[in-house]
C-alpha cells in the first residue's frame, strides 16, 4: 500500500497538475500578449483576398471568439475552453477550411507516432546496448572510437544534422527521396510496395532522429556503466569470483538501466520536438509537416490543437514510462 | 592559472576555446564591417566568394562574410541573453527552494518540473507568433531564458539540499554567519562549476532554439543572426540554383559552435568533477 | 603447529598515478612478508592510511591497475601445494575465490546488487563456483547454510535496503563461508557498526571460524576487536608490518614504541589515569620520511633511525619486530 | 546546586512520509538532564537513539515538539528571536573535522567571522592575536595555520582546530557530538585530554555525546545511557559504568570490546531485528531482547527510578528501597 500512496499516487496527481498548468499556459497566451489573434487573423484573410462566403467567415469568428474567448471574464472563458477541450473540439482548420482541427491532426498523427516509436525504441535499446558493452570495455580501441563520434555528434541540433543528412543522401549522392512520407498520390495500403515505399521515404528522418538520440544514450550509458563498474557491489561480486557475464547482465547493466528509464521519459518532450523539426526537413506528413504549414499560413486554431494535443500526448507518455520504473527498481516497489 | 594549464592537457578544450576566440573575434569584427546589415542590394548578387568578397554575396545582395559577422554576433547575443537570464532565474529558484524546503520548494519545483515535461518547443511556436511583430534580440533573448532554467534550477536546488545538511553549514551558523552571506559564500562555490557548465551549454541550446524559430519564420527575420541567414538562404532555394557557399556559411559556422561549445561543457565538468577526472586520468 | 595457508615473501604493491603529468607512487605495501597459517584469526592493525586495506587486496589476489605489484609473491597453498598468485590465469583466480579464499567487504551498504533479492546474489554465487545444480537447489543450499549459522531464512526473499546495516554485514560474512573456503579475509568488518551489533558481527565470524577450522586475516582499526578475537596480530605502520606476534604478547609486552603507544593510548575501564595520544600525524604513504618512518614520532629516535630502515627480526618463537631499538647487536652491525 | 544547562521533559517527534502516508517517530522522548558548570556530562547510546536530536534541538537547529531547555537560568522559550547560534554562551564542535569546514574555503575564514561577527576584535592585528591566544590552548599556532584548506590538516589537527574555532567565543558550555568517532584511536586520546583540561582550566561545561563508553569512563563525571529516544540509566560514571543496573547500559557495557585478550567475550547476544519495530514498541522499548522481561514491560513504560543515585527506567528495581523520582 506503501507504493501506491508513495510512489502512483503522487506520479497520477503531478500528471493531472502538469496537463492543468500546460494548458492553462495556452489558454493564457492570447490573452496577455498584445495581439489580438481573432482580429489579426481576420486581416490576414482579407489581405490574401480569401474568397469566403459571409457565413462562413461569421462561423470562423464564432469559433475563434470562442477558443480565444472575448466573451464574458477570464473565468467564463477559461470554464469554455476547457468545456471544448474536454468535448474534444478543437474547432475548425483556417486554411483547409471547413476541415476540422481534429481530422486533421488525426491524419497526421500515425505518421508521427509511427516515425517516433520505431526510432525511440531502436535507439534506446541500441544505445543502450552499445553504450554499456562501450562502458565495461572502455580501454578497447572501438570503444574510443565510437566516444569521438558521440562527441561530435552529440551537440548537433536536430534542424542542423538533419539538414545536413538530406544535403548529402539526397541531392549529393540521391539515394534516398528528397521529400514526403509517400510517393505523391498514392494511396494508403496494406500491400508490400506501399509499406516498402513508406519505409524508403522515413529512412533517412528515422535516421537522423536515431543518429542523434542514439548518441545521447549511448553516452550517458557509457558513463554510467563505467561509474557503476567501480561500484563496492560490482567489485565485491568480482571478489566472489562470479562468472563475467553474470556481472555484466545482472549487476552492471541492469542497474544502469534504471537512470536511463528516468532519462527515457526526461527526454521525451525533448525527442518529441526533435522529430517535429526532423519531418520539416524531409517534408514528411505527420505533425511536424502540419504544424509549419499551420506557422506559415498563421492558422491558430491548428497550432493550439497540437500544442494541446501533444501536452496530453507527452504527458501522457513520460507517466507511462515512470509507471514501468517501479518494475525495474525495487527499492520504489518496497518502502 | 594552474587550473588552466590542466585543461589545456585535453585536446577538446584547447580545440574548443581555440574555435569559440576565433568566433567571437568575428563578431567583433562586424562593428568594422563597410556594409550596413539591414540594407540590400550594397553589393552585387549572387556572386562566387572571391578576393573582395571572400565568402561570395548573397540574392540579397549583402557580403556573406560580414554578413555572417553581424549574424554570429546577434546569436551571441541572444544566447548570452538566454542563458545568462535563465541561470539568474535558476541560481534563485534553486537556492531557495534548496533553503526554504517545505511548500515553497515544493511550488517551485513543481513549477520547474512542468518546464521539463510540457513540449516548450510547441508552447514558444505559439507564444514566437503572437509577438512576432515585436520580437528583437531582447525579447527573444528573454524568451527562451524564461523556458530554460528548469533543469538546472533542479540540479542546484540538489546541491544546496545537500550542502545544507553538511557540518560546516553548522559551523558557519555557530560562527554568526547569516543566511545570505552563508548561502553566497558557503553554497555558492560548489554550484559555480555546474553553473559555469551548463552555462555553456545553455548557450548552445539557445542558438540552435533560435535557428529553429528562425527557420520557421517565427522572429524578425530583418535582423541578421545564423537562423535567419539560413532562412533567408533556404527561401532563395540557394541549394537547389547551387550557390553552396550562401547555405553553407551558416550551416558549417554552426556546426562550429555547437561542438566547441560541448566540448568546453564536456572539458570543463570532466575537469571539476572528481569521479570523470579519475577515470581520465586512470587513479583510484 | 598449523601449516602455513598463504604466504608473501618481499610483498611490495604500489599505487602509480599519474596526476595531469606529474607521476606519484604511493607506496601502500612496503616489503612484507607473512606467514599465515591454517587454523588462525591473522589480524592486522594500524591507523588509517597505513596501507593495511591494499594489503588485503593484494592477499586477495586482487590487483588492478593503478594498484601495481612491483616486487615480491603472493603464495596461496592450495591443496598444500604452493601456487605463486601473479602466474594465475584471470579464469584459474576467479575459480579460487569464494571457493579457497572468501572476502567480506567494508561496508556491506554497498557491497550488495541493490535490485535483485539475497537469494538472486547467493544463487549467483554459487552458481558460478557449484555446476551442476538447479536454481531450487541452489537457493535450497542457501537457505540451509543460513539457518546454520543462526540466520532468519526469509531474509532471502529481502532486498538488500530492506534489512538493517548489521543484517546485511551478516550476510555478507554468511555468504564468505559459503563454500567452506580455508581462507577468509574481512576488510573492516565492524566499522561503524553499534557496538552491540559488532559484537554479532564478531560473534557470528568466530562460529564459522570454530566451525570450518579455517583461516580468516581481520583487518581492523579497533584494537578492542583485535584482542577479542585474533590469535596473532601484525601491526602495520607506513605500508610495513612493524611488529607481529600472538595477542597475549603484543598486548602484554608490545616491543615496538608504536604498538606501544597504540596499546597505552586506549582507555580502560575502572583506570581513569592520564593516557596520551601517539604524538603527531601519520606520515604520507607518497613522501615517507627516511630510515625507520616512525623516527619523526618517536622518543627513542636514535642517529641510525633516521637514515636506515630497521629489518623485521624474531625476537623468540612468534614475535617479531622492526625497530633498532630491540634485537641488540644485530641492530649496530647493520 | 547551580545547573549551567537543564533539559527537562524533552520531547521531539518525526513526522516522515509524504501527506498521504504519515509516519511519527519519537526520536527524544521526555528526555530530562542537566549539566553542571565545568563538567564533563556523556550522553551515550547507539546510532538512532535520539543523542544527536537531543544536541540539535539544544543548539536550536531542531524546535523541541515539547519541552524545556534552560541555560544559565534563562528558558530558551523565552529568549525568542535570537538563536542558540548568536549567543556567546554555547558553542559546538562535529563528528567528522572535515566536514566541519567547507572544503573550498580556508579555514581562517570562519575564524575571522566569528571574531568579526561577535565583535571580539577591532582590527586585524587584535584579531590575529585573539585567534592566536585560542589556538594556543588546543596546541596550534596562527602561523601553522593560517590560509590553509581543511585538506591541508591531519584529522587530529582539524578537530583540535575546530574544538579552538568553539572557543574564540569563551563559551560555559560545548556541545561536542561523536567528537572522537573520525578520529584515529592512537589519536583520540589527544582530544579527549584537551576536553579534560579546558573543564579544569577554563571551567568549561561539556555535553561529551558518544557511543565510545571507554572514554566517557575515562572523561567524564556524569553519564546518561540513551536508548530508541528514552534516558534508561543516569548516574556518576563509576556506578553506570562499573555496574550497570539497567539492562540494556549492563548489554551495552558488555559489548565494548576491551584492548586486553584475557577479557573476551564469552556470553551469546541476540540482536534486534529492525530498529523501527523497537521505536514502535509499546512500554519498554528494551522488552523485545531483555533477559529479564516481564509481562508489565511490554505494557507500560517504565517510569525513572532512583537505586543508590542512579536513576534507572526498569521495572526490575520497583520495590527496590528506591523511591520514583516525583
Amino acid at each position: 500500500m506503501t507504493f501506491v500512496k508513495r510512489y502512483l499516487i503522487p506520479r497520477l496527481v503531478q500528471y493531472v497538475l502538469v496537463i492543468w498548468l500546460g494548458i492553462t499556459f495556452v489558454f493564457l497566451i492570447p490573452r496577455v500578449t498584445p495581439n489580438d489573434p481573432v482580429m489579426r487573423m481576420i486581416d490576414q484573410m482579407q489581405a490574401r483576398g480569401s474568397t469566403l462566403e459571409p457565413g462562413t467567415m461569421d462561423e470562423i469568428i464564432r469559433d475563434l471568439t470562442e477558443m480565444y474567448g472575448l466573451e464574458g471574464s477570464w473565468l467564463d472563458q477559461y470554464w469554455a475552453f476547457w468545456g471544448r477541450l474536454l468535448r474534444g473540439d478543437f474547432g475548425v482548420s483556417f486554411f483547409q477550411f471547413p476541415t476540422r482541427v481534429n481530422k486533421l491532426i488525426f491524419t497526421a498523427m500515425p505518421w508521427t507516432l509511427g516515425l517516433l516509436l520505431t526510432t525511440t525504441a531502436i535507439t534506446w535499446t541500441l544505445g543502450n546496448i552499445i553504450g554499456g558493452l562501450a562502458g565495461y570495455y572502455s580501454r578497447k580501441g572501438w570503444s574510443r572510437v565510437l566516444d569521438a563520434v558521440a562527441m561530435i555528434v552529440r551537440p548537433l541540433p536536430y534542424y542542423i544534422f538533419a539538414f545536413m543528412l538530406l544535403l548529402i543522401f539526397a541531392y549529393v549522392v540521391r539515394w534516398f527521396p528528397i521529400t514526403g512520407g509517400a510517393p505523391l498520390g498514392a494511396i494508403p495500403t496494406f500491400t508490400w510496395p506501399f509499406i516498402k515505399s513508406v519505409i524508403w521515404h522515413s529512412t533517412l528522418p528515422a535516421v537522423s532522429l536515431m543518429v542523434l538520440g542514439g548518441a545521447v544514450t549511448f553516452q550517458t550509458m557509457k558513463l554510467l556503466v563505467q561509474n557503476i563498474n567501480a561500484e563496492n557491489f560490482v567489485q565485491y561480486a568480482k571478489l566472489g569470483g562470479v562468472k563475467e557475464g553474470r556481472i555484466v547482465g545482472k549487476y552492471i547493466i541492469r542497474n544502469a538501466l534504471l537512470p536511463q528509464i528516468t532519462g527515457l521519459a526526461l527526454g521525451l518532450g525533448q525527442i518529441f520536438s526533435g522529430a517535429l523539426i526532423t519531418e520539416i526537413v524531409y517534408g514528411y506528413p505527420g505533425l511536424g509537416m502540419l504544424l509549419y504549414r499551420a506557422i506559415v499560413n498563421g492558422d491558430y486554431n491548428l497550432i493550439m490543437g497540437i500544442v494541446i494535443f501533444s501536452i496530453f500526448g507527452i504527458t501522457t507518455a513520460i507517466l507511462l514510462v515512470d509507471l514501468t520504473y517501479p518494475l525495474f527498481d525495487p527499492r520504489v516497489r518496497y518502502t | 592559472m594552474r587550473i588552466l594549464k590542466d585543461l589545456f592537457r585535453d585536446y577538446r578544450f584547447f580545440v574548443s576555446l581555440s574555435v569559440l576566440v576565433i568566433i567571437v573575434v568575428m563578431a567583433i569584427l562586424s562593428n568594422f564591417s563597410p556594409y550596413d546589415p539591414t540594407l540590400w542590394n550594397v553589393v552585387p548578387r549572387d556572386t562566387k566568394p572571391s578576393a573582395e568578397h571572400w565568402l561570395g554575396t548573397d540574392s540579397n545582395g549583402q557580403d556573406i562574410f560580414w554578413q555572417a559577422t553581424f549574424a554570429v554576433r546577434n546569436s551571441l547575443i541572444i544566447s548570452l541573453i538566454a542563458s545568462l537570464v535563465s541561470r539568474a532565474i535558476a541560481i534563485m529558484v534553486g537556492m531557495i527552494a534548496g533553503y526554504k524546503g517545505g511548500t515553497t520548494d515544493r511550488v517551485l519545483m513543481f513549477a520547474g518540473d512542468s518546464l521539463l515535461v510540457i513540449p516548450i518547443f510547441l508552447i514558444m511556436v505559439m507564444l514566437a507568433m503572437m509577438v512576432r511583430e515585436f520580437m528583437n534580440l531582447v525579447v527573444l533573448g528573454l524568451m527562451l531564458s524564461f523556458f530554460g532554467w528548469a533543469w538546472d534550477a533542479r540540479l542546484i536546488r540538489s546541491i544546496i539540499l545537500s550542502l545544507r545538511e553538511r557540518d560546516f553549514t553548522k559551523t558557519a551558523l555557530l560562527s554568526g554567519t547569516g543566511t545570505v552571506k552563508l548561502v553566497l559564500k558557503e553554497y555558492i562555490p560548489f554550484a559555480t562549476p555546474l553553473i559555469f557548465s551548463t552555462l555553456i551549454n545553455n548557450i548552445a541550446w539557445a542558438i540552435g532554439l533560435e535557428m529553429t524559430l528562425a527557420i520557421l519564420g517565427l522572429v524578425n527575420l530583418n535582423i541578421p543572426t545564423l537562423g535567419t541567414m539560413l532562412n533567408w538562404a533556404l527561401f532563395y532555394q540557394s541549394i537547389l540554383l547551387g550557390r553552396w557557399w550562401w547555405i553553407l556559411t551558416p550551416v558549417v559556422l554552426s556546426l562550429c559552435l555547437f561542438v566547441a561549445l560541448y566540448w568546453m561543457s564536456v572539458s570543463i565538468s570532466e575537469y571539476l568533477d572528481p569521479r570523470t577526472r579519475i577515470q581520465r586520468v586512470g587513479a583510484q | 603447529m598449523n601449516e602455513t595457508i598463504l604466504r608473501t615473501e618481499g610483498l611490495k604493491t604500489f599505487y602509480i598515478l599519474d596526476v595531469f603529468g606529474t607521476q606519484k607512487i604511493v607506496k601502500a605495501v612496503n616489503d612484507v612478508n607473512l606467514n599465515i597459517r591454517t587454523n588462525e584469526v591473522y589480524g592486522i592493525a594500524g591507523e588509517s592510511g597505513c596501507g593495511k586495506t591494499t594489503l588485503l587486496k593484494a592477499l586477495a589476489a586482487a590487483i588492478e591497475p593503478p594498484l601495481r605489484l612491483v616486487d615480491g609473491y603472493i603464495f596461496y597453498y592450495v591443496d598444500g601445494k604452493a601456487v605463486d598468485v601473479a602466474t594465475l590465469s584471470p579464469e584459474a583466480k576467479r575459480k579460487l575465490r569464494l571457493d579457497y579464499i572468501a572476502y567480506v567487504p567494508q561496508g556491506s551498504m554497498s557491497a550488495l546488487n541493490p535490485v535483485i533479492k539475497l537469494k538472486e546474489t547467493y544463487q549467483d554465487f554459487i552458481s558460478s563456483h557449484v555446476s551442476g545444480k538447479t536454481k531450487e537447489e541452489t537457493i535450497q543450499l542457501a537457505e540451509q547454510h543460513i539457518t546454520e549459522l543462526g540466520l532468519p531464512p526469509k531474509i532471502l526473499d529481502s532486498y538488500p535496503h530492506q534489512l538493517s546495516g548489521g543484517m546485511r554485514q551478516r550476510v555478507t560474512i554468511a555468504l564468505a563461508a559459503l563454500l567452506k573456503p580455508s581462507i577468509i579475509i574481512a576488510d573492516e568488518p565492524t566499522t561503524a557498526l553499534d557496538v552491540v551489533v559488532q559484537r554479532g558481527v564478531v560473534q557470528l565470524l568466530m562460529d564459522i571460524q570454530k566451525r570450518l577450522k579455517n583461516t580468516i586475516i581481520l583487518v581492523t582499526h579497533d584494537m578492542g576487536v583485535q584482542a577479542n578475537i585474533a590469535d596473532r596480530v601484525g601491526i602495520m605502520y607506513a605500508g610495513k608490518i612493524v611488529e607481529e606476534s600472538t595477542t597475549e604478547k603484543i598486548y602484554g609486552v608490545p616491543q615496538h614504541p608504536y604498538t606501544k603507544f597504540l596499546i597505552d593510548s586506549l582507555p580502560q575501564f575502572g583506570d581513569k589515569s592520564t593516557r596520551q595520544s601517539v604524538p603527531g600525524s601519520p606520515p604520507s604513504l607518497i613522501d615517507l620520511p627516511s630510515g625507520c618512518a616512525f623516527h619523526p614520532r618517536c622518543p627513542h629516535a636514535m642517529g641510525i633511525c633516521t637514515e636506515q630502515t630497521p629489518d623485521l627480526i624474531t625476537l623468540d618463537t612468534d614475535h617479531k619486530v622492526a625497530c633498532w631499538l630491540v634485537g641488540g647487536e644485530h641492530g649496530k652491525t647493520a | 546546586m547551580e545547573k549551567l544547562l537543564e533539559v527537562k521533559n524533552l520531547t521531539k517527534v518525526f513526522t516522515m512520509g509524504s501527506i498521504l502516508s504519515r509516519v511519527r517517530l519519537t526520536a527524544a522522548d521526555d528526555v530530562s538532564f542537566y549539566i553542571k558548570p565545568g563538567e564533563i556530562f556523556t550522553l551515550a547510546g547507539e546510532s538512532g537513539c535520539g543523542k544527536t536530536t537531543t544536541a540539535k534541538i539544544i543548539l536550536g537547529f531542531e524546535e523541541p515538539t515539547s519541552g524545556t531547555i534552560i541555560h544559565e537560568g534563562k528558558d530558551r522559550a523565552e529568549t525568542k528571536g535570537k538563536k542558540v547560534w548568536q549567543e556567546e554562551g554555547i558553542q559546538a564542535i562535529f563528528q567528522d573535522p572535515f566536514g566541519t569546514f567547507n572544503p573550498l574555503r580556508v579555514v581562517d575564514r570562519y575564524f575571522f567571522e566569528t571574531v568579526q561577527n561577535f565583535k571580539l576584535a577591532a582590527t586585524k592585528r587584535e584579531a590575529i592575536d585573539v585567534i592566536d591566544e585560542t589556538l594556543r590552548l588546543v596546541g596550534l599556532s596562527y602561523e601553522e595555520f593560517a590560509g590553509k584548506y581543511p585538506s591541508e590538516f591531519s584529522g587530529g589537527q582539524l578537530q583540535r582546530v575546530s574544538i579552538a574555532r568553539a572557543l574564540l567565543t569563551k563559551p560555559n558550555l560545548l556541545i561536542a557530538d561523536e567528537p572522537v568517532s573520525m578520529v584515529d584511536a592512537s589519536l583520540r586520546m589527544s582530544i579527549v585530554n584537551l576536553f579534560k583540561r579546558l573543564k579544569e582550566e577554563g571551567n568549561l561545561g561539556v555535553l561529551y555525546i558518544t557511543h565510545d563508553l571507554a572514554t566517557a569512563y575515562y572523561v567524564s563525571e556524569r553519564i546518561a545511557i540513551m536508548f530508541r529516544g528514552n534516558i534508561v540509566e543516569i548516574g556518576p560514571v563509576e556506578k553506570v559504568l562499573m555496574e550497570p543496573k539497567h539492562p540494556y547500559s549492563q548489554l551495552l557495557r558488555e559489548s565494548i570490546p576491551e584492548a586486553d585478550p584475557t577479557k573476551r567475550w564469552s556470553k551469546r547476544i541476540v540482536l534486534a531485528e529492525t530498529e523501527e519495530e523497537e521505536y514502535m514498541r509499546v512500554g519498554c522499548k528494551f522488552a523485545g531482547r531483555c533477559p529479564h522481561v516481564m509481562n508489565i514491560c511490554k505494557e507500560q513504560a517504565p517510569k525513572d527510578i532512583d537505586v543508590d543515585g542512579v536513576l534507572v527506567k526498569c521495572y526490575l528495581y520497583n520495590g527496590t528501597s528506591a523511591t520514583p523520582r516525583q
